[in-house]
């Protein structure tokens, strides 16, 4: 467990911006990049761009079986990442930490491997309706071969999980809750602890999309008591292509392994093998190096930060633009106040479809997201085909949300 | 992309020429984009040499998908069912008089993909983005 | 399909290096690095680093969905590299390409999907006993779900596949052979147009790990009429944590999707959902969008080269390298004579244990392999421990193998 | 690095002191390193104080794995069980004298599992890289 230093309280998005090498484009002639897209993905710092780029020029090689120099060095700095990346997210053991592609690979891998080796017929997951589609699908696809049972807590017309219901819901004996830390639509941060310990008492274990949670502020597996724990790098500053699964080390020994192949061995005949160790066993076939590198890189440059400063930059943000949206006439927000959430504002705007708003924002700069988001149950549970979702992070600031307003009202000029 | 939203198109959107239903239709097909919601329906009526006599088209969606619903349902009157079946995503382009992304495109072909899966005669649910590639 | 554009026929690998920044590394004070392990993962040439660099300091944006000049220019840049993929391996349809992370991931797509769709108990399965563990593990672990029947084709002496003894196997209809195109152990390059043919002929499918080939010679899918070809970016001057899963089109289609999430779904209610097309229905999550770019620009940057150009050069610095080893005592070449092989030499050098081999080449900047690189049944057919593994690339050149040889006689003197 | 083969380590591999085997011995194990096939068994006989009166090692390995188990049979002859069970990495790399990679540490540290196993009573494949983290 390490403690999150706050370097300073206050972050400067302009000083931030520097370190951003996308943000001295021209998005069109003339039109600087205003980027409200970060749930979606976010931007990379210099620091992790160097970082596979000195990766790539300086210590390419593959890991594990090489004793000469290169793979010698490149074993040892992406080991080194591990520890890093499970510092960041408090893990007490860096073998805890299986690098996948994305978060979505995280949750399948949960699924398939302690899944299929610890559900019945008949045995009760609870998921909740905000899930995005990587922690439904998955389910979905493991009951069609189990017949498993979902459930789903339900959200409130606030945009906040019904607890009262999720309470009954667990007396009925469930094996695993899986959720969102936080929504990547309405931006509800949910009560996770909570949930957790009333799913453990309840004796379901605990799956945790932490996908949104991970980037936007200081968590700690250990404290939460987290039982799986799903997270990507390419939301968090880190590079594409790799995602992380935490998973409680006896519960990753108990699990059969994933995919098979080149380093989750120690032995194998033609016939039969024997696993390797934690992290090993679910990291087959050449991993991602380059990737693990990277994200070592973001997590460094988030932690010199503070997540802490991140998260309360973020917040001040998003309530400045929550407050702006609503002066917007035709604007319908969707979703939580802000003491209930963090960087995302979602909405609809009349007579407009979200097509045509991104559309035209993007004439001047603005990237913002059009459609559902990877949340078409919760869309649907308010009748809503489509949103438009307007998110912050760190490099964002006021005249951001300013610009964003100013193009909401070209758009009503537009099709008013 | 600036001449997006050219006059023809906000316009369409707004005064659609062509929104309707026909009971009874010939040939009626609809179908949806779930990426956004988009929903098109498309009724026609035919002579008796296959000569599209009317042809409107209903649903909900954003500009370029129902300006181009209004623009091809347009298009087809007088035209030979044959002629529809050659039509292609080339054609729906030139009525919108526009470039568009990859996303955008599917709004803009939806119409297209609705009008050609009725043509054929496709089952619900059975038309597909082949049928506008 | 694409004509291989040969641009000169022999390649100059002193220019080749200068494209490879890695070159100007020196292993140790003084010591300049040559690189003989390509076989484990290759360099990366400049452009391929350059376009990844280009792509987060340019165009990052999550791809598909979003509507904003930068997801449209990911979008676009992403399924340009897909074609470009497609181009370079012969597919006939850029949606026959999969991305995955890595081959190992590719042959597991097709174990899980195609395999628990259509296999049954006591099915036949041929591999040969020349596999790469990632091409066997993959059907153990299905064996020991289905009860599978597992057949090897026996590799003689030379290192060659007894075709023989598979024209045997044929008789027992087997439903799938899956085997390497050429071993990254022994470097046999296997006929796998015959192979293919004569399983289709017995009313098999067929599966090919191109890891080692599709770096080293032009390939083409339709012309071998391969029904699924698995590839790694890393070993082909590409980035990590990309794989490549080339499968006919009809098959893909009628297969059940793999992982779950987001991309690969049409519609999702709470409880059920409709898979996506082709061949987003296998990509699940935000993908590798970067290295799929990088990817793109390595193959652009063989194609310029030319595959046959690259593979006559390795195929005379191979040549050379196995004259020169045989010259030394107590070296004992591993495999078969050249004409069956490219770009690998494995052997063993008598009282020297493999690993004391590498450690002391490593001294001189030589990088190469000692284990039994993923093949332990290979090692094990012939009472090897373990091997040392030289591989040879297009930025390789006769003096690295002169080295070698100078290396190995300082291990002579050491060990002697 | 570049003392890795500094001369104790050719040494004692090509000519190691304690190499040999026990029948009958109070403690005996073996295992080996999948990824190099370096297998070795290491032989002890205790007195009634469970001190090491006699220790030899069998196998074959690399230069690091069977000089380090010739060194580290060696230098516990004279103590108690209990003492042995305290060994750890470090012991060994000073007998050793050498900086070591990851993979060249495994090759290092077999013994010293070996020895460990023997010595917890650990059964036939038991042993674990725990017994040297
Ligand atoms: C023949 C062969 N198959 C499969 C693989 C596995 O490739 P990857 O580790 O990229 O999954 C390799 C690489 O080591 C190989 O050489
Ligand atoms: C809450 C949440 N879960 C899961 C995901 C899936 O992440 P990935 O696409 O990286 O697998 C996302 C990202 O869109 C998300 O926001």
């Amino acid at each position: 467990m390490k403690a999150v230093t706050t370097h300073s309280n206050v972050l400067d998005p302009e000083k931030i911006r520097k370190d951003f090498p996308i943000f001295s484009k021209e998005i069109h002639p003339g039109v600087p990049l205003i980027y409200l897209d970060s749930a979606a993905t976010s931007q990379k710092p210099l620091a992790v761009i160097e970082a596979m780029d000195a990766y790539y020029r300086h210590s390419n090689a593959n890991i594990h079986r090489g004793i000469h120099a290169l793979a010698e060095e490149s074993t040892a700095n992406y080991e080194a990442s591990r520890q890093r990346i499970a510092d960041f997210i408090g893990a007490a053991k860096s073998h805890e930490i299986i690098f996948t592609r994305n978060t979505t690979e995280s949750i399948n891998l949960v699924a398939h491997s302690w899944g299929r080796a610890n559900l019945k017929s008949g045995d009760l997951i609870i998921l909740t309706e905000m899930e995005h589609h990587s922690n439904l699908v998955p389910w979905q696809i493991l009951t069609s071969e189990i017949d498993l049972r979902l459930e789903f807590i339900p959200v409130n017309a606030e945009g906040l999980l019904d607890l009262d219901e999720y309470k009954k819901l667990l007396t009925q004996n469930p094996r695993l809750v899986s959720f969102t830390f936080m929504s990547n639509v309405v931006g509800t941060i949910n009560p996770a602890k909570e949930i957790i310990h009333l799913a453990h008492e309840a004796g379901a274990l605990t799956l945790v999309d932490a996908a949104q949670a991970v980037p936007h502020f200081a968590v700690n597996v250990v404290d939460l008591d987290a039982d799986f724990f799903a997270f990507s790098s390419h939301k968090m500053c880190g590079p594409t292509g790799l995602g992380v699964l935490f998973g409680k080390e006896a519960l990753l020994d108990a699990m059969p392994p994933f995919l098979g192949g080149g380093d989750m061995i120690k032995r194998v005949k033609l016939r039969s093998f024997t696993t390797n160790d934690l992290p090993y066993k679910f990291e087959a076939g050449t991993p991602a190096i380059a990737e693990v590198i990277g994200l070592g890189a973001a997590v460094e440059y988030l932690d010199d930060i503070g997540m802490d400063t991140i998260a309360a930059h973020t917040k001040e943000l998003t309530a400045y633009a929550l407050e702006r949206l609503e002066e917007v006439p035709g604007v319908w927000l969707f979703g939580p106040s802000i003491e209930h959430k963090a960087g995302v504002a979602a909405f609809t705007f009349e007579g407009v479809h979200p097509h045509d708003v991104s559309q035209i924002l993007d004439r001047d700069g603005l990237a913002v997201r059009a459609g559902h988001h990877c949340a078409m149950p919760l869309h649907e549970k308010f009748d809503l085909p489509a949103t438009t979702r307007a998110s912050f992070y760190l490099y964002n600031e006021k005249q951001d949300v300013d610009r964003l307003i100013e193009g909401l009202y070209k758009v009503k000029e537009i099709f008013g | 992309m600036d001449d997006l939203y050219r006059e023809l198109i906000i316009d369409r959107y707004k005064n659609p020429q062509f929104r309707g239903e026909l009971e009874p239709a010939d040939i009626s097909y609809h179908d949806d984009n779930p990426l956004c919601g988009d929903k098109i329906r498309i009724d026609l009526r035919v002579d008796e040499n296959d000569i599209v006599t009317e042809a409107v088209f209903s649903g909900h969606g954003c500009s370029i998908s129902l300006a181009s619903a209004d623009l091809v349902v347009e298009s087809i009157l007088g035209k030979t069912l044959d002629e529809v079946k050659e039509m292609d995503k080339e054609m729906v382009l030139e009525l919108l008089g526009i470039e568009l992304g990859p996303v955008r495109l599917k709004c803009a072909l939806l119409s297209l993909k609705v009008l050609k899966a009725g043509v054929y005669g496709l089952g619900e649910g059975e038309s597909s983005d082949d049928l506008v590639a």
